[in-house]
């Protein structure tokens, strides 16, 4: 791609020091993030999705926390070396977040116009007056209405959707440049969800940003981004575009992943299911981080990692065998076992 | 968590440890008392030996390790044996508190409705009176003596429990898998027992740690009113009551009776502080928010 | 066509509304407000609908884990409702649940074995310790636990390992309904899919009838025979699982068919997305409940309620567009 | 040199509290002590003497010498001073005297100190004013009274004190020696009120048909409950009950003003906290109990007075019939080694054994500090009948076995036996002379055993006067400087303390005669008969065991080396502000 | 929340009444002869044997019930009854001392809420390092050490040595200025009377005799909102609304002190109850000590001179003055509480 990406991160590595050992939650990650689009970040819980975002934010709590080695580049500074003023400035500024729970995400005890008033006052330097008619008019543009009233009410007055609107008015509020949504919608029931997506979606074209969007949810990451990074143990294990990885997934944890959801126009008799789960982080498998769990893994796999490797085009893959998985593909055969009933 | 498990952790954690290693220090003072200040007779252990007829308390000399107080009592003895009134105000007062505010706790939050208004009523009407007044006066009414003081302390002292119960018990009735267990057609004691209770012992427990310390101070501070332990009777709370009048020394020497105080004072900031860290390491290590 | 093994009718659930000094009831909650429906034995009914709707209410209700308000669950024809503790006691043999959450739904003081061999030891289906131990290593090894796991506690295992155990725990009776709530909402995608697979092999091996209560409606669509719709305390469509997802009658099943987004970025549908929240079930809207999101209403909807009814072959519904 | 602190103030800190100001009410120390800075009484003690007179309010101490006493010793006359002033500015009359004793006698309340005056006027047997009215109208309650009742009832009050022009006379039943002792007390019972004033408060208006309403007034209600008006050195100011009473000079006294400004008693019940307000000077006289005196003793600026003698006195007294019902201090209330008999110490060997087993000497030195002497019966120093070489019993093991062996014709020393002594807690002095008697008790024979007890001062009032206690301690203050006033209670039959002996010992005392000596000795006028008389009952006191005599403790007085002028006197409640001055060094 | 106040004024009579059956049920547990000893303590005073008489005079051998009605008879007319370890009527006794005690009781709930508050924030915030060790050490100390203990060593320190704080209420000259005629009353509190007078003697002679006693109840009740307000404010750190405040660029100390705080104080609010029980306790001991006279000095000695209506007064104006405390407590809940508040 020719355009300057927005956020570059390299080899980026978070590790938390708990009592019980060394938690590796990020273990090398590396993406960029272009102006404009949206990258979604799938995987499954527990595989570093969050603490990523929060490394870009240098929002890990620290201790236990730290960030033990990479780059973030955002505009060609190193996010990472910026003092923590700094990065105040960036944060909900040039970089804004929304989080998972919208109930949770919000002060109780301030109103919801006091908290985005806070954020523009704080970043745009103007007058509270002036700051809460932009705060009104925010809450107009996601779609709340009677936004002149709500201003002045608590979250707790508000339902999931609502809050979830307002989080995303308090994130818009200083135009950013990157909006990082971690897992915006999986509190959400599903019609609630079409309407934040969608949302998302039409205040993305207004405003050009760019979006990180942080998914558990295939179907999620299929609506709304244009490329994915595929995580897996601190590590992103497949890379490209989301037409690309839909209809050609290359790592086997990625075809599992998408074979082990029922799909609405496809029957299927049985789901393939990935045996056993995700490695404890305080003890990560030695070689692919996947082995335990890949039904290919051979030799060299419970070895040596492997390295993110660009297939063709641009299709990053970390994986020893994926064109194994090829292979199994046009046989059309399923490569996870049975796990049903053991007799 | 498993006890091994949380054993383990405790002796991890350096305070705690310290405290394990203090409790320990006083069990082992507590068995081993009849050898470490052999009593005149058996059923007189608790009865401190008088070294004299004299007041004024005197400094530690051969044969009386930490000095004799007020009125001549042998300090070293009555340490000794207070170790084990402490542990049986501790045990009892705590151990019967609790017991009571489980039951209550527990029954109100189970049953709910006219029973738990009934109970946290009579609640909120033994919570309307201080502590320390309410074991007062009881004290005093029953007359003096350490049965009489744990009576005092058990009867006003279950009411924390009850409410925490309570608002544990509350918390996990609704749980799945209490009602999973009622799926399965348990009946309430299994549930109440297997189920309620053993989630609910835990912050029981971390409360009741604290309170073991708190017992004795309070008792002490009973003593300190005049409506504890009879003269005599070998216990700290008294032994630093003995103190009172000396605290301040005489003739020019602020520290002249300092064994008077510093030795009691000393026994019972160290169990209860032992009791203390305990407690909080106890809470620390169940609270996985705090981890 | 098999006979039906549990029959719903009527059954209603209200909560009161406590409030006031003297904490009269001042209103209700109609969680579960007037729905009827029947499981064959053998089939899996699914049961959708939005947060809120009242399907746990429904599950828990016909295990009489909450009194109903009003209507009759009818269980092999004897009606659950009526029956005295004893009765209930012994009927729960053949009655279970599975819960959403692995995490809230295990004893966390309990060894696996202990949660597994609970309801041998109530039903006394075990003569001594020993049996009742090669019968939880039994179950275990069913739900493709080893025996090893037997005297662990859950909080060693894995969301999915913990399911598993609910799962047998919920087995151990031998039951011949379950009621799975959710039973995979919180789990990460790649073990859904190893309950699912779990739940449906165990079905034939055993002949088990579920009610399986989802929020996800592919997931529902993947497991069940036939699938009902609920929306604020009352069904709004019940009918075979291909029939509704090719000729879903009812506007809501339709938004909430469009809303669910595809794992397929070359399909971008025309989405039918609802406007506003789900109202609250205190003071639910008049008529219709569905109509103030409707995006087809029309006269009738705000005033009068429209009625459950066969539309075709086992397709019922309950909308007045339909009798126009 | 150190300065005066607050020159004008005075302040004396004590413990405990008041409970009335109302002189004819108040039979406390810490009452009497407030009582005596505000009202006069006609005669009073000459500075430290509890024997010679100084006239006060009335201008002649009565003497047969000089007349105002008569022959037969039965009528006093006092001279009423002319010129006083009540604080108010009312003048002294006799009238107002003769109101005094008359309101004094009237309201008479239950458990008051009025007996002092009717036993004089009225004779023995004659201990209050329902006394009166069973005699002269035979109505039991004087509160039942009908109006024509009362107007007898109190024409033969009004007959025993007569006033005359600026004399009043008092009139006697009999001769009574102690009667001036009674009436010098330097507070309560003798105090002289401003009449005019007192029936403006609502106190007894002096007529018949009041008595019904002012006898035996509930303390509260007491009109002069916490009102004072007298012609005293002081006025009242303010009176926190258990804190504080503070006194403004009476700039109008008669005998001129006082030296300070404002004399302030407060009550501090903890020690260090009385201690270190006298070492900041901000006390400038404490109450310092005997055991901590050495914390302040040789202090910059402290002075001790040590050794004043003291009206009062400590002893056990023994149960010669115990209560056994319901009584869980004697075992199993049999001679079998578990417990003691009914009459255990009606047997007088276990008296003098007991007796014998108590070391006097290490309790006055070491609990007592040196301060105190041992007692020679009840009677004590320096009163009449008090000989300093009379016999006592000191510690002495073999006889105490000896006379162990004797008793109960030698069954005792078989059986052994298990007491209980029981002391109120709180009261340490009690308390080590229990575990004395016990630790040497128990050493003469293993079979003896006895616990020492503490129980609280409710419980033991209840056992003494139910006598189910083997053994009580007793302990008592003068009510006035004379041998009666402590063979009365100690040794009469109708005694406080005989009753705790039980019927066995009232018996055995009026067939010995006690009672007769008793009677006779308070009745007497002759010095030499009376002392004659004293030193006998002290005699058959020690000679018989009665008691196990312990100590007379004498009392200290603690204050700043600025304050002058004070001195003691081993009668007086408190102590005397008018006398006293603040000036450096 | 209005409701909920009505509810428990509601409730009030019946808890009163338990307090007074409670009370009355252990004085009832002495025979009449023991309860005589309310009335007499001098055994001089028993010359007469007029025990018996003076028990029917007091009605101490009704039956309980009889002397139960009598008392609440009166009760109901505002009446306690006499007080014979007071010489006064139960109320004038307790409303004379009340200000003292109010003073104390205030004075010192300032230092140990302000001082609590804050070092708990502090500890929390610097959870697990040497600072959180150091204060949670010294107030495990002061939480476990008899209040007593501390009195007398206080006014060893502050009196004995350096002079300053005496004990006592006033000194003998302010007292004098207070009791003049000029002196207006207006509240009893001597530190507000004073400034209210003008009499800045006054004020700072109340001051002086304050220290003492307060801090002996700081030491104690510090560490107890310490410990309180720490684990609070370490639980409220780790919500998500914390992270939000963070991402939107706000200060730490403001996350802190604006975001943090007041959500942490809202549990400790509900402890205050408990508190000013405890403090109740407290204050018996301390004011004996320093010789304060107010309520706790005259609890400790009616209850050892088993005057019972006075325990019953003192109980029942404690537990009227909780149950107020509770009403305020329950109001500032829902002042920083909007969740509350709009119910
Ligand atoms: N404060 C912390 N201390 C210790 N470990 C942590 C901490 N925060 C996160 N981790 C660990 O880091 C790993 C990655 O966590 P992260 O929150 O990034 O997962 P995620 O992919 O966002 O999962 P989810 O889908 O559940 O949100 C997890 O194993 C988690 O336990
Ligand atoms: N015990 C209860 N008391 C009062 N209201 C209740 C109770 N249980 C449930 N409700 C209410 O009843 C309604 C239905 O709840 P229910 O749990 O059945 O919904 P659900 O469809 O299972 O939702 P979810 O998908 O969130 O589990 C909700 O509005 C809920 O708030
Ligand atoms: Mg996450
Ligand atoms: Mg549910």
């Amino acid at each position: 791609m020719s355009k300057e990406a927005l956020v570059e991160v390299k080899n980026l590595k978070t590790y938390f020091y708990t009592e019980e050992g060394v938690v590796k939650a990020v273990d090398g990650v590396d993406y960029e993030i272009y102006p404009g689009e949206t990258l979604g970040i799938v995987g499954e819980s527990g595989c570093g999705k969050s603490v990523t975002s929060l490394s870009i934010m240098r929002l890990v709590e620290s201790p236990p926390g730290r960030i033990e080695a990479g780059e973030i580049n955002f505009k060609g500074t190193d996010l990472t070396k910026l003092s923590e003023k700094e990065m105040r400035k960036i944060r909900g500024n040039d970089i804004s977040m929304i989080f998972q729970e919208p109930m949770t995400s919000l002060n109780p005890v301030y109103t919801v116009g006091d908290q985005i008033i806070e954020a523009i006052t704080l970043h745009k330097g103007v007058k509270r007056k002036e700051a809460r008619r932009q705060a009104i008019e925010m809450l107009q543009k996601v779609g709340i209405p009677l936004p002149e009233q709500r201003v002045d009410e608590y979250p707790h007055q508000l339902s999931g959707g609502m809050r979830q609107r307002v989080m995303i008015a308090m994130a818009l509020s200083c135009d950013p440049q990157l909006l990082i949504a971690d897992e915006p919608t999986t509190a959400l029931d599903v019609t609630i969800q079409a309407q934040i997506l969608e949302l998302m979606n039409s205040l993305k074209e207004s405003y050009g940003m760019a979006i990180m969007m942080i998914t558990h949810d295939l179907g999620v990451i299929a609506e709304v981004s244009d490329r994915v990074a595929v995580m897996y143990a601190g590590k992103v294990v497949e890379y490209t575009d989301v037409d690309t990885l839909f209809d050609d997934p290359k790592h086997p944890y990625t075809w599992g992943l998408m074979n082990s959801i029922p799909k609405l126009d496809k029957d299927v008799d049985r789901l393939e299911a990935i045996p056993g789960s995700v490695p404890s982080p305080l003890n990560f498998p030695e070689g692919c981080k996947f082995n335990t769990r890949c039904p290919l893994a051979k030799g060299k796999c419970y070895d040596v990692e492997p390295p993110l490797e660009d297939t063709d085009g641009g299709h990053m893959v970390r994986c020893w065998r994926y064109e194994h998985l090829e292979e199994i593909k046009k046989r059309g055969e399923r490569i996870y076992e049975d796990r049903g009933v053991q007799k | 968590m498993e006890w091994k498990e949380i054993l383990t952790r405790l002796i991890k954690n350096k305070l705690s440890l310290f405290g394990l290693i203090i409790i320990l220090f006083f069990v082992l003072v507590a068995v081993f008392a009849p050898y470490l200040a052999p009593p005149r007779s058996p059923e007189d252990a608790y009865e401190i030996p008088r070294a004299g007829w004299q007041v004024e308390p005197q400094p530690p000399r051969e044969g009386y390790l930490f000095g004799t107080a007020q009125g001549s009592y042998d300090i070293f003895y009555g340490m000794v044996w207070g170790t084990r009134t402490a542990f049986r105000i501790g045990v009892i007062v705590v151990g019967l508190s609790s017991l009571f505010g489980i039951i209550i706790g527990t029954l109100s939050a189970y049953y709910g409705g006219i029973i738990d208004e009934f109970f946290m009523r009579i609640t909120d009407v033994f919570m309307s009176i201080p502590f320390l007044v309410a074991a007062m006066v009881l004290t005093t009414i029953l007359g003096k003596g350490l049965d009489n003081v744990m009576i005092a302390l058990v009867t006003f002292g279950w009411m924390g429990t009850a409410r925490l119960m309570r608002s544990q018990v509350l918390e996990i009735k609704n749980e799945e898998f209490v009602q999973a267990s009622i799926a399965l057609g348990a009946s309430d004691t299994r549930i109440i027992f297997k189920h309620i209770i053993a989630n609910c012992i835990f912050p029981v427990l971390i409360q009741a740690f604290m309170r073991m310390g708190s017992m004795v101070i309070t008792a002490s501070a009973l003593s300190f009113l005049g409506v504890g332990a009879p003269e005599g009777y070998a216990d700290w709370g008294q032994m630093i009551t003995f103190a009172r009048d000396w605290i301040l020394g005489g003739q020019g020497s602020a520290l002249k009776y300092w064994y008077t105080v510093v030795i009691p004072g000393t026994a019972i900031m160290l169990f209860s502080l032992s009791w203390n860290l305990i407690g909080d390491a106890f809470r620390d290590i169940l609270d996985p928010k705090l981890n | 066509m098999a006979e039906n093994l549990l029959e719903v009718n009527n059954l209603k659930k209200y909560f009161p509304v406590k409030a006031g000094i003297f904490k009269r009831t001042v209103a209700h909650v109609k969680a579960v407000d007037d729905i009827s429906f029947a499981v064959e034995e053998g089939e899996t009914l699914g049961l959708v609908g939005e947060s809120g709707c009242g399907k746990s209410t429904t599950g828990r209700t016909i295990l009489r884990l909450l009194e109903a308000t009003a209507g009759e669950v009818l269980f092999e024809g004897k009606n659950v409702m009526e029956l005295d503790k004893k009765e209930m006691r012994a009927i729960r043999r053949d009655m279970q649940i599975i819960f959403q959450d692995p995490y809230a739904s295990l004893n966390p003081r309990m060894t696996v074995a202990d949660i597994v061999g609970e309801p041998l030891d109530i039903h006394n289906l075990a003569k001594n310790k020993k049996e009742r131990n090669e019968k939880v290593k039994e179950i275990l090894e069913n739900v493709g636990l080893g025996a090893e796991y037997m005297n662990r506690y859950p909080h060693e295992f894995s969301g999915g390992q913990r399911q598993r155990i609910g799962v047998a725990r919920a087995l151990a009776v031998d039951p011949k309904l379950i009621i799975a709530d959710e039973p995979v909402s919180a789990l990460d995608v790649s073990v859904q899919a190893q309950v699912v697979n779990l739940l449906q092999d165990l079905q034939k091996e055993y002949g088990l009838t579920y009610l399986f209560i989802a929020h996800d409606l592919s997931v529902v669509k993947h497991i069940s025979d036939r699938v009902a719709v609920m929306y604020l305390g009352k069904l709004v469509e019940l009918t075979d699982k291909k029939e509704l997802f090719r000729n879903p009658m009812h506007p809501y099943t339709q938004s909430l068919l469009s809303a669910i987004p595809e794992a397929d970025p070359k399909k971008k549908k025309d989405r039918i997305i609802l406007e506003g929240d789900v109202p609250s079930p205190v003071d639910p809207p008049s008529g219709c409940r569905f109509h103030p999101r409707c995006p087809k209403a029309f006269e009738p909807c705000p005033v009068k309620e429209p009625e459950f009814k066969e539309y075709g072959d086992g397709h019922f519904a309950a909308c007045h567009l339909l009798d126009q | 040199q150190e300065e005066v602190n607050s020159p004008n103030t005075f302040t004396y800190v004590n413990i405990g509290d008041q409970s009335t100001l109302d002189p004819h009410f108040a039979y406390d120390t810490g009452s009497s002590e407030v009582i005596y800075q505000v009202y006069e009484t006609l005669i009073g003690y000459d500075g430290e003497s509890v024997k010679n007179f100084t006239p006060l309010l009335s201008t002649e101490v009565p003497s047969q010498e000089n007349g105002l006493i008569s022959e037969d010793g039965s009528d006093y006359t006092f001279l009423i001073r002319e010129g006083v002033e009540f604080s108010n500015g009312n003048s002294l009359t006799a009238e107002d005297v003769k109101y005094s004793f008359l309101r004094g006698m009237i309201s008479d309340r239950s458990g008051g100190p009025i007996w002092m005056l009717y036993e004089p006027l009225f004779g023995a047997g004659f201990a209050g004013l329902s006394d009166v009215t069973a005699d002269v109208v035979g109505v039991e309650d004087p509160k039942q009274l009908t109006d024509e009742q009362a107007e007898k009832v109190l024409a033969v009050l009004e007959d025993k004190i007569t006033v005359d022009g600026n004399r009043v006379t008092f009139h006697l039943e009999s001769p009574y020696p102690p009667f001036l002792n009674i009436l010098a007390q330097g507070a309560s019972w003798g105090s002289i009120l401003d009449k005019e004033w007192s029936i403006e408060q609502g106190a007894w208006d002096g007529t018949a048909a009041d008595i019904v309403a002012s006898h035996d007034p509930v303390k509260e209600e007491d009109p002069l409950f916490d009102k004072m008006m007298g012609t005293g050195p002081f006025v009242l100011t303010e009176w926190v009950n258990g804190d504080h009473v503070v006194f403004n000079r009476n700039n109008n006294y008669w005998r001129g003003p006082a030296n300070f400004k404002t004399a302030i008693i407060r009550n501090v019940d903890e020690w260090s906290t009385r201690k270190l307000m006298l070492l900041r000077g901000d006390a400038d006289m404490i109450y310092a109990p005997t055991q901590y005196r050495s914390q302040v003793e040789g202090e910059d600026g402290i002075v001790v007075t040590t050794g004043i003698p003291a009206l009062q006195n400590m002893n056990m007294i023994l149960n010669w019939d115990i209560t056994t019902e319901g009584n869980s201090y004697i075992g199993s209330g049999k001679l079998d080694g578990e417990g003691i008999p009914s009459d255990f110490f009606a047997d007088e060997d276990v008296r003098k054994a007991f007796s014998y087993a108590f070391n006097y000497e290490a309790f006055i030195e070491q609990v007592r500090m040196g301060e105190a002497i041992q007692l020679r019966g009840p009677i004590v120093d320096p009163l009449l009948g008090y000989d300093e070489n009379s016999k006592v019993y000191s510690l002495n093991l073999e006889k105490a076995e000896e006379h162990f062996q004797k008793a109960f014709d030698g069954e005792l020393w078989e059986t052994g036996f298990t007491m209980d002594l029981v002391y109120n807690s709180g009261n340490d002095p009690r308390k080590t002379a229990a575990d004395m008697l016990k630790s040497y008790i128990e050493r003469i024979n293993p079979k003896f055993n006895i616990n020492v007890r503490g129980v609280q001062w409710s419980t033991y009032l209840d056992a003494s006067v139910r006598g189910t206690l083997p053994a009580s301690f007793g302990g008592w203050l003068a009510d006035f400087p004379d041998p009666h006033n402590f063979v009365q209670p100690f040794l009469d039959s109708s005694g406080y303390y005989a009753n705790r002996r039980g019927d066995t010992y009232k018996n055995w005392a009026d067939e010995v005669g006690i009672n007769d000596l008793i009677a006779e000795g308070i009745s007497t006028t002759d010095s030499a008969r009376r002392e004659e008389i004293y030193k006998k009952l002290q005699k058959m006191s020690i000679d018989n065991a009665i008691d196990l005599w312990i100590d007379q403790p004498t009392k200290s007085n603690t204050r700043r080396t600025w304050v002058k002028g004070w001195y003691p006197n081993a009668v007086r409640p408190g102590v005397d502000f008018y006398s006293m001055d603040k000036v450096a060094e | 929340m209005i409701n909920y106040i009505i509810r428990r004024f509601l409730i009030l009579p019946f808890i009163l009444f338990g307090v007074t059956i409670l009370v009355f049920s252990m004085i009832m547990m002495l025979g009449p002869y023991q309860r005589l000893s309310t009335y007499i303590n001098d055994p001089a005073q028993l010359k007469g044997q007029d025990m018996d008489k003076l028990i029917s005079k007091y009605g101490l051998d009704d039956p309980w019930y009889e002397q139960y009605s009598r008392w609440i008879g009166g009760v109901v007319h505002g009446d306690f009854g006499w007080s014979e370890s007071a010489g006064q009527p139960v109320t004038e006794a307790i409303f004379s001392r009340f200000p003292a005690t109010l003073e104390l009781a205030l004075f010192a709930v300032i230092p140990v809420v302000m001082g609590g508050i804050w070092l708990g924030v502090l500890s929390a915030v610097h959870h697990n390092q040497k600072f959180d060790h150091i204060i949670r050490i010294i107030s495990t100390i002061g939480w476990s050490f008899p209040t007593f203990v501390f009195g007398l060593l206080v006014l060893m320190i502050f009196y004995g040595v350096l002079g300053w704080f005496p004990p006592g209420r006033l000194s003998a000259d302010a007292a004098a200025i207070i009791r003049s005629a000029e002196f207006v009353r207006y509240t009893g509190l001597n530190v507000l009377d004073g400034i209210l007078n003008l009499e800045i003697n006054v004020v700072f002679d109340a001051f002086r005799h304050l220290i003492g006693p307060i801090v002996t109840l700081a030491i104690v009740w510090w560490s107890y909102i310490l410990r309180i307000t720490r684990s609070s404010m370490l639980e409220t750190l780790r919500k998500d609304y914390i992270r939000t405040a963070r991402a939107k660029g706000v200060a730490e100390k403001f996350v802190i002190n604006k975001h943090a705080r007041r959500n942490a104080l809202i549990p400790v609010v509900t402890v205050a109850g408990p508190m000013v029980l405890g403090l109740l306790g407290g204050v018996v001991i301390v004011e004996s000590v320093f010789g304060y006279r107010g309520i706790g000095q005259y609890a400790a000695q009616a209850a050892q001179q088993l005057d019972y209506s006075g325990i019953l007064g003192v109980a029942m104006y404690f537990s009227f003055l909780l149950i107020l405390i509770n009403l305020i407590v329950d109001v500032s809940y829902a002042v920083i509480d909007p969740r509350i508040r709009l119910e």
